[in-house]
């Protein structure tokens, strides 16, 4: 029964996948690429991965999203949002299928899995969800450049702004109408997301969530309270700003410098400190994370509300 | 071990700094954070010559569970000639890139960015894990691309949004590999991984990451995306796209090729890289030559560089690692990612000294500008010589070595490569040297303060002084080679 | 069985995505493509990672990495997008802006 | 000492060029001075060990630069046969360069280069190996470039490039070549000629063709000497060190070597190189000589005369015979005493009197007596004409070829001395036996442009005259191929 | 450092002599009067070989080792030598225009008189070598110096030859010395036999000496430089300079060998042919070139044969030669009747003598020369006295018709006796060498047959011309073969072909290859191309590696 289901799942993602990529018009693929986040949010739930189903949703179909709606509305005052239809290419259809049909017999050429025993590891990381202890434990390197490379992708938009533009706010000007849906959502949503972000994050350190989609709460709910006029538009110039940004990488690198110069190792956490080491790094990792998630949807600082 | 992590953890500091402080204090910060990185990577260089390779398991979490880094003699080096070709850049950035003279965005964004760029090579070049290789990649790449779309002209940010696509297609096969090798073997340690039993499906898994590498090398054919990228970008960033940005690349396929699967590198695919690495020395000669703009030409003379590098495959590779000439091969091929470096960085930001003195790179407007700017046409000369191969550069060191190699080795053919390189590179720079040496001058230059002039005649020279005192980067570069061939030839 | 569906799910979804990637012009459609790939790879990883006793966590670890790695590229390659229309009218490759 | 001194030689000429090229445009005295001083101390120090040297001792210093590019500096008596000749005439032409260049502009940057071009010279003698050798003769390379390019007009730039076009594959022939041969012997040093036994002869035909190529674009052997004529276009100080001091002359030297001191000459009769080696030489005898009949402008007579003069020391390296060695090793002296002559005063003619062609040379014997004599005792030289510097090379050549049994040399070298009477002897007509045109004016109240000359043409002369003693150049040869130098 | 020298200094004091008074005229102030020093340039070497020319000298460190000696042929010849040089000195010192020119002349007098002197002092090839080149190729500008356009030309083919002749026995020499492993003279002569290309050698050292001594076809540029040079010129290279091609010869051209023979017929040739061919001159000095390269032609024809008195008939003709080309110039200087009477007179006496008249100077050369070189040859010695006659009486009618001078000449008494001395000598000397120089006793030339032998070709001679003196003799330039046989215009410059360098426009297919190349990195560039290609290659590479593991 539940292969019948996967089955007709991954029909269904691969049909949505299919809409993405060969159907008419970006504004339509842009949605179904949002269903098919969704949709594949769905699998790996499937699968039991449901950290990897949150940040599914929340990142790749949510922001990856919001990304993609945001910069066809630009493209769309442009005039660049249309496209030629899809026209068949046979070699691209031809390394297509070998790489699709190479991965496939992969698959059944897989030896029998072995993974690494993280049975002794575990209680010393401090945490009791496995995937939290290896992003934020076993392998804090990669989460730390991770989020710097978040940052970096930030101050690389931040560098397509004109330079005329430099001091204006960022983003494109929204202009909630006073008493609108928005208005009225944008004072409502915030606190109820506020919270859920926040039980993300800690929740992570035992169940499912975790910074990363932690972070992504909260930075829909700043969006929707900048959208809202609930919170002014941010401006680079701002030192608040720019200390959230760094806040969270700031951390997480003195506590690994810390464990430098008070544990065994760079990045190494003791096993008693262990866990409210974490949840500060995710805390702070959150805030910044957020942040960051919300500059980089809003854009870079734009010329006087037209994009032209 | 102090001095890796402080080599690791500098340059991100003085990049948050950077990001967070108030203008006025961002450049001193960001200068402070050059400055202490270069110290560490002195420290480090010292702590591995002095005590063999450097191994830290991150969070005392040892591989597979956690993460390893690693120092041996190659990244060290590699770590050296970046904190040089750094400080080089920062120097004359300090001028070209002055929020005074750029604009508060590139005076703003352009230190975050050249200290992140710098981390993430430092974390690459001794990464001992293909995933954190790739995440370090994954920030290389952006930053690259970042410093690329910098300009904001429109030429560059078509070049970068290309970059990025090539980038990114690369990146995914990339990716694709770890996660094969990761399914079947349960690791991503380079050492682990050695230790392996050969699986299956490792040939596509060594396949796919090669060709997402090979990309973001710029290995012939694609290479299309480097010499707009790299000519629209301000020059010091592209003395840092040049110089350093395919190095790491490069330095994963070694690390792939010659410590993870050696065993998989037979005579049949590594000649079919060093073919792409000598097509990638002629196409890029030819097309350097066929160019009038000068950064144009360094960005080709790149593609054609990065080219020789290839030739280690099949002269220090698979079986041949065993044997005695393959620490030769081995380490001609790093000296001329060094050599390159050095040089590449030195004629970019010559030709950004150029561009700030007359506002063109264009040859028919260089012409005679080495009166006015002696110093500057000395650093692109010296410069050359290096590309060239000419005795006594660290460029010539490299051409030796694989040279000698490729004949010990009965693949003489492979000695044709550099020999003819050389050539071919002493045609494509001869023009811009005859230009900048010309007697009569097209444009009057602006005066170019002396403190700037004399950044690229030092990176020059050191090009140079590397192949005169190259016997101690020699036995400095065999330290943690994977195998250890006691004497070159 | 279900893991094999959902990897040679992953596998279809590489393929389909590097269709999109090189077949497509507008380069909305191609970062849309490139986070097809991903998300096709992170499938069969996942998959892969199933395989054993128990959910393997580093796969997991790994593949949230590299979700939020490729939200980064495409945040700016997104940019990108639309710096290049503003600059040029299109969001095509200049080579290739007369597909359009 | 014994490691000191070389390194001093050769920082008796890098450490002028590194301090010239700083030196403001109008600090003439400072200049002058050092390069003055550089090349005084240089021949003090030559002379100094050409008394060493003859009782026997060596000098030896060595760098390693990475395993198997060793750089060995060794003086032997061939290196200083060599680099006594460039050590004197790079004094001399110092001398001349100053008074030729005057205050004229870029000079610091002319008397830098041309203190890297000895420093390379230097280097490139006393290079005790092969990878030495081939790293000074690729400075050398580089420093005469800007050299050539010094006017920086069009015909200078041109022949600059045509200088570079030439030079840069022929350094890729030699590279070749060593890497070649050394990945089969391990590096090769000139005291021990490497063991060539395992070698596939038809390997060492074509290693050795390779080497000849790489060197015999310096020494302008035929069809590689296309660039030397071109490089007229430098100033006349340049020629002189181009076809005199350094460059030809590096390229001579380098045959020499590897005929004899890597090959030897053993190997070369049993490989058959020796031969067509002394044909190509002999080509480039007659085929230069004919071409320089063709000139009318006189620097480029005198260029494809050295392009045939420079062979005869190739032919003497290529009959593997003692006399014929002798022949050529003087002739290395010999040559650059005459030639360098011919040129200062090519350039006092072009700098004093505005003479570039042939025809303005008529009668100006009398306006300008001294020069006008040098050149023609250079160019009497030239031809052999006895008892000149020049019969005495074409004399032992002459016995060696007959000793080596190849008397068809000796119609080689018939044919070469016609044709060089033939191209020389117009000019000295002229000269002397020819009406002065109304115009014509040539002032040499320039004694630093004419005591060089004056200087070399008495060595010219003198070098002919005292031959046979042991302090002559041909004394030195013969010492050179009687310490077991030849076969 | 072994001994600067051994021996005695004597031989080098001669040759150094003349050189260092050929460095007189370097001071500007000097020159206008170095004709003066002329005279006493080869006093020394006269003195050295009336002395007998005693001791020989080696000097080591010179040259290639420099060793000078004589032994008899050649200090006679030395001896004669000194005595032209020393007349003809005398006459150019008084007669010849003083000034610029004029230092430069003596200078190159003085040279080519050293290397005249060291070709009969040199018992080493090189320095016998250095001094043929010497007194070769200084000569020159003596040829050239009167400038006229008759000089230039004669200058051109003078010089032309004298190199090629140098390059010649340059090569022959070398031949020889590397089969010898030596450098004397003799040793290099005794080695040609033996020698690898010894044949070859001894030809190119003929050739090289032919031309010097006017061999048949050589001797080309005799006739034309003869005329052309001023007088005192004339007189040594005729007198002189020609003897040097002759003791080369003698010297260095080995008895048995084949050569030998060519040598008789080619000096035949030249001792009938020039002395005809000299009828069709209409210039004294012309007709009196053609004589000498009869005479010399004799004098091959005794070395050929091998004869004794090879150098005992050189000095008489040597002398007799001198004298005759200074008659000329006395003729041209002579202002009254008398004068021209006593200048035909002293002339038509050496001429007899030259023709053999017995009794005199000619007569006993020609009589030493004719010892044991058999009948046939004698013969031919004997008849070449009526062509020699002949000729010689067609110079003295020639000699008749030069007109003089406008201007006088201050010491034209003092001056023609000096020629009257050297005339003299000629006739006289013969006499007093013969018992040192001939084996036969002196009572020889009184013999009745030898007297007969000597006179009736005389008388026969004098026939022809009185023959000869009706006929209108067709005139010719000098130049015979030359204008004989080549279209050769006589030119006085030389005009070298110069080389057609101009820029050669190719068409360049290369750059256009380049051009393609340009196109093809477009296409690099297109992404569908460059994606489909990389993953392409991503499966190709893991192919590649599937299949070879």
């Amino acid at each position: 029964m539940s292969l019948v289901l996967d089955m007709a799942l991954c029909a269904l993602i691969l049909g949505v996948g299919l809409a993405t990529v060969a159907g008419h018009g970006v504004f339509r693929a842009v949605i179904f690429f949002i269903t098919y986040g969704l949709l594949l949010a769905i699998g790996w739930a499937r699968l039991g991965a449901y950290d990897v189903a949150l940040a599914e949703a929340a990142i790749s179909a949510g922001l990856t999203g919001v990304l993609l709606l945001a910069a066809h509305g630009r493209l769309r005052r442009l005039r660049a949002a249309e496209e030629a239809p899809l026209r068949p290419n046979l070699p691209a259809a031809l390394v297509a299928t070998g790489i699709a049909l190479a991965l496939g017999w992969a698959w059944f050429a897989l030896p029998d899995p072995t993974a690494p025993d993280l049975t002794a590891a575990l209680p010393q990381s401090g945490v009791g969800n496995p995937v939290t202890a290896v992003l934020l434990n076993f392998r804090a390197w990669d989460t730390l450049l991770e989020a710097i490379i978040l940052l970096a992708a930030l101050i690389g938009l931040w560098m397509l702004a004109r330079d005329r533009a430099w001091d204006n706010p960022l983003g494109l000007r929204y202009h909630a109408r006073a008493g609108g849906v928005m208005a009225s959502f944008g004072r409502v949503l915030p606190p109820i997301g506020l919270i859920f972000g926040i039980y993300l994050v800690w929740a992570g350190a035992e169940m499912t969530g975790g910074a990363f989609q932690g972070g992504t709460v909260l930075a829909a709910v700043c969006l929707v309270s900048i959208m809202a006029d609930v919170l002014p538009a941010p401006r680079i110039a701002q030192p608040a700003w720019r200390l959230a940004l760094v806040f969270g990488p700031g951390v997480f690198l003195l506590s690994g410098v810390a464990g430098a110069v008070f544990a065994q190792g760079f990045l190494a956490l003791p096993p008693e400190l262990a866990k409210p080491a974490i949840v500060t790094i995710e805390a702070a990792l959150t805030l910044s994370i957020a942040v960051t998630l919300v500059l980089l949807v809003i854009g870079p600082p734009d010329e006087g509300g037209q994009d032209a | 071990m102090t001095a890796l992590i402080s080599w690791l953890v500098l340059p991100l500091f003085a990049a948050l700094a950077a990001i967070a402080l108030p203008s006025r204090a961002r450049l001193p910060a960001a200068l402070l954070g050059v400055g202490l990185t270069v110290v560490a990577s002195i420290w480090l260089t010292i702590e591995v010559w002095n005590t063999g390779a450097v191994t830290v398991s991150l969070g005392g979490w040892r591989p597979p569970i956690g993460i390893a880094l690693r120092a041996d003699g190659l990244g060290a080096a590699l770590g050296v000639m970046t904190a040089l070709v750094m400080v080089a850049v920062a120097l004359a950035a300090r001028h070209e890139l002055a929020a005074k003279v750029a604009g508060p965005r590139i005076g703003f964004g352009f230190w975050p960015l050249m200290l992140l760029l710098w981390a993430a090579l430092n974390a690459v070049y001794v990464a001992r894990d293909l995933f954190n290789l790739y995440v370090g990649l994954e920030l290389i790449t952006l930053t690259a691309v970042a410093l690329v779309a910098i300009s904001g002209k429109a030429a560059a940010i078509a070049a970068a949004l290309r970059y990025l696509l090539f980038a990114l297609a690369g990146s995914l096969l990339y990716l694709a590999g770890v996660v094969l090798t990761y399914a079947a073997h349960g690791t991503l340690d380079i050492s682990l991984l050695a230790a392996r039993t050969v699986a299956p499906g490792d040939a596509l898994a060594l396949g796919l990451m090669t060709a997402g590498l090979l990309v973001k090398t710029a290995l012939f054919p694609f290479h299309v995306w480097l010499p707009p990228a790299h000519s629209a970008a301000p020059a010091p960033a592209s003395a840092l796209l040049s110089a350093l940005v395919p190095k790491a690349s490069l330095l994963i396929l070694l690390r792939i090729w010659f410590e993870a699967m050696p065993e998989l590198a037979t005579p049949m695919t590594q000649s079919a890289l060093a073919s792409l690495g000598a097509l990638a020395v002629i196409w890029g000669g030819v097309l350097a030559l066929l160019q009038s703009r000068l950064k144009l030409i360094v960005a080709y003379s790149t593609v054609a560089q990065l080219g020789y590098i290839f030739l280690v495959f099949p002269l220090a590779g698979g079986d041949g690692a065993a044997q005695p000439w393959a620490a030769g091969a081995w380490t001609g091929a790093i000296f001329q990612m060094l050599a390159h470096g050095l040089a590449k960085a030195a004629m970019f930001l010559a030709a950004g000294i150029y561009i700030a003195a007359i506002g063109s790179d264009r040859l028919g407007d260089m012409r005679g500008l080495a009166r006015a700017l002696p110093m500057t046409g000395f650093a692109f000369a010296l410069a050359s010589i290096t590309l060239l191969g000419l005795p006594p550069s660290a460029g010539f060191t490299a051409k030796y070595l694989m040279m000698t190699a490729a004949f010990a080795s009965g693949q003489w053919a492979w000695a044709l490569v550099p020999a003819g390189g050389g050539l071919l590179a002493a045609a494509y720079l001869y023009r811009p040297l005859s230009a900048i040496f010309a007697r009569d001058t097209a444009l009057t230059p602006r005066p170019i303060p002396w403190a700037w002039q004399t950044v690229p005649l030092v990176l020059a020279a050191l090009s140079v002084a590397l192949g005169l005192l190259s016997s101690i980067p020699f036995e400095f570069l065999q330290i943690g080679r994977p195998e250890q061939a006691a004497e070159g030839l | 069985m279900n893991l094999t569906v959902f990897a040679l799910t992953g596998a279809a979804l590489v393929g389909l995505g590097v269709y999109g990637l090189i077949a497509r012009v507008h380069m909305l459609r191609r970062i849309m493509a490139f986070n097809l790939i991903g998300s096709g790879l992170f499938l069969f990883f996942g998959a892969a990672g199933a395989r054993g006793v128990g959910l393997d966590p580093i796969p997991q670890a790994l593949i949230i990495t590299g979700i939020v790695v490729a939200l980064s590229a495409s945040a700016l390659a997104v940019g990108l997008v639309v710096a290049l229309a503003r600059s040029s009218g299109t969001a095509c490759l200049p080579d290739e802006a007369g597909d359009t | 000492m014994t490691t000191t001194l070389p390194l001093l030689l050769l920082m008796t000429s890098l450490l002028p060029a590194a301090v010239t090229f700083f030196l403001a445009q109008d600090s003439h005295i400072l200049r002058n001075t050092l390069q003055l001083g550089g090349a005084v101390i240089k021949l003090g120090l030559i002379v100094w060990m050409l008394f060493a040297v003859a009782t026997g001792a060596t000098y030896e210093a060595e760098f390693p630069l990475a395993p198997g590019l060793v750089i060995l500096l060794r003086i032997d008596a061939l290196a200083l046969l060599f680099i006594s000749l460039s050590g004197a005439l790079w004094l001399l032409t110092t001398i001349y360069a100053i008074a030729y260049f005057g205050t004229k502009a870029e000079l610091s940057r002319f008397f830098g280069f041309f203190s890297l071009c000895v420093a390379a010279t230097t280097g490139l003698a006393l290079s005790g190996s092969l990878i030495s050798f081939f790293i000074f003769f690729e400075l050398l390379t580089l420093s005469t470039w800007p050299l050539v390019a010094h006017k920086q007009n069009k015909p200078s730039l041109a022949a600059a490039k045509v200088y570079f076009t030439y030079a840069l594959p022929g350094s890729a022939a030699l590279l070749w070549a060593i890497i070649w041969l050394e990945s089969a012997t391990g590096p090769v040093l000139f005291t021990e000629p490497p063991d060539l036994s395992g070698l596939d002869p038809a390997a060492l035909r074509a290693i050795f063709a390779l080497f000849i190529i790489g060197v015999g674009v310096k020494a302008a052997l035929v069809p590689l000497h296309g660039w030397l004529p071109a490089a007229m276009a430098a100033p006349a100080p340049v020629s002189a060190l181009l076809h005199a001091v350094a460059v030809v002359k590096a390229g001579a030297f380098g045959v020499v070597r590897i005929v004899y001191d890597v090959f030897g000459a053993e190997n070369m009769t049993a490989l058959g190189v020796g031969v067509p080696l002394a044909i190509v030489a002999s080509v480039t005898i007659v085929w230069g000589s004919f071409r320089a009949l063709q000139q009318d402008e006189i620097k480029k007579r005198l260029a494809f005369s050295t392009v045939s003069q420079v062979s005869y020391i190739v032919l003497g390296a290529a009959l593997a015979s003692p006399l014929a060695m002798i022949g050529g090793l003087v002739h290395l002296v010999h040559q650059g005493l005459m030639k360098i002559t011919l040129f200062f005063c090519a350039g006092i003619y072009d700098e004093r009197a505005g003479i570039k062609r042939i025809e303005g040379l008529n009668g100006m014997g009398k306006q300008m007596p001294w020069t006008s004599a040098c050149f023609s005792i250079g160019a009497m030289g030239m031809i052999g004409l006895p008892p000149l510097a020049g019969f005495i090379s074409k004399f032992y050549l002459g016995l060696g070829a007959m000793e080596a049994g190849a008397p068809w040399v000796l119609a080689v070298l018939l044919a070469s001395t016609l044709l060089n009477a033939a191209y020389f002897l117009p000019l000295l007509y002229r000269l002397w036996f020819l009406p002065r045109a109304e115009d014509a004016r040539g002032d040499e109240r320039a004694s630093g442009l004419v005591l060089p000359a004056v200087v070399t043409a008495a060595a010219t002369l003198g070098v002919g005259l005292l031959a046979a003693s042991p302090i002559s150049p041909l004394g030195w040869a013969t010492l050179i191929v009687t310490q077991g130098y030849g076969p | 450092m072994s001994m600067m020298y051994s021996g005695s200094l004597a031989p080098f004091a001669v040759l150094m002599w003349p050189l260092l008074l050929g460095l007189v005229p370097i001071v500007p102030r000097w020159r206008a009067n170095a004709l003066r020093l002329l005279p006493f340039a080869p006093l020394p070497a006269l003195g050295f070989a009336i002395a007998g020319a005693p001791g020989s000298v080696e000097i080591p460190d010179l040259l290639l080792g420099v060793q000078l000696g004589t032994r008899p042929d050649t200090a006679l010849l030395l001896g004669m030598t000194a005595l032209v040089w020393t007349v003809a000195g005398w006459y150019a010192a008084q007669v010849m225009e003083r000034g610029q020119a004029a230092g430069l002349f003596a200078s190159f007098w003085c040279l080519t008189l050293a290397g005249n002197l060291g070709v009969f002092l040199a018992a080493d090839i090189v320095t016998f070598y250095i001094a043929f080149a010497a007194v070769s190729l200084a000569a020159w500008p003596m040829v050239i110096h009167d400038r006229t356009r008759a000089a230039l030309a004669a200058g051109r083919v003078y010089i032309t030859l004298a190199v090629v002749g140098e390059a010649a026995l340059l090569s022959g020499l070398m031949i020889g010395a590397a089969a010898a492993a030596d450098l004397q003279i003799s040793t290099v002569r005794a080695a040609f036999a033996d020698a690898p290309f010894g044949t070859v050698g001894v030809g190119l050292l003929i050739a090289g000496f032919g031309i010097k001594a006017g061999m048949v076809p050589l001797h080309i540029w005799l006739p034309l430089a003869h005329p052309a040079a001023p007088v005192a010129g004339s007189a040594v290279l005729s007198g002189a300079i020609v003897k040097a091609g002759l003791i080369g010869m003698v010297l260095l051209v080995p008895e048995e060998t084949g050569w030998r023979s060519m040598l008789i017929v080619l000096g035949l040739l030249g001792a009938f042919g020039a002395a005809i061919w000299g009828l069709s001159q209409q210039n004294p000095k012309a007709v009196l070139a053609y004589s000498t390269v009869s005479q010399m032609g004799l004098l091959l024809v005794l070395v050929g044969a091998g004869s004794q008195g090879v150098a005992y008939a050189a000095l008489h003709h040597g002398l007799a030669k001198a004298a005759l080309f200074l008659c000329v110039g006395m003729m041209m200087l002579a202002t009254s009747a008398a004068q021209r009477r006593a200048v035909v007179g002293l002339a038509g006496l050496v001429a007899l003598s030259v023709a053999g008249l017995p009794l005199t100077g000619g007569a006993l050369a020609k009589l030493a020369g004719k010892l044991g070189i058999g009948e046939m040859l004698s013969l031919a010695i004997t008849l070449s006295s009526v062509t020699t006659t002949l000729v010689l009486g067609w110079f003295l009618i020639c000699l008749g018709r030069v007109s003089a001078k406008p201007q006088q000449t201050p010491h034209w008494g003092g001056l023609f006796s000096v020629v009257m001395v050297l005339g003299v000598l000629a006739l006289i000397l013969p006499w007093v060498l013969w018992p040192g120089a001939v084996d036969v006793p002196r009572d020889y030339v009184w013999h009745p047959s030898n007297m007969l032998e000597g006179l009736w070709p005389v008388l026969a001679g004098l026939g022809a011309v009185a023959l000869v003196q009706r006929l209108k003799l067709p005139a010719y330039p000098p130049g015979d073969l030359l204008r004989l046989f080549g279209k050769h215009k006589l030119r006085p410059a030389f005009q070298l072909p110069v080389g057609n360098h101009g820029a050669r426009r190719t068409k360049r297919p290369a750059l256009r290859l380049l051009l393609k190349v340009k196109d093809a990195e477009r296409a690099l560039l297109h992404w569908p191309f460059a994606g489909s290609t990389l993953m392409g290659l991503a499966l190709v590479l893991a192919a590649f590696v599937w299949i070879a593991t």
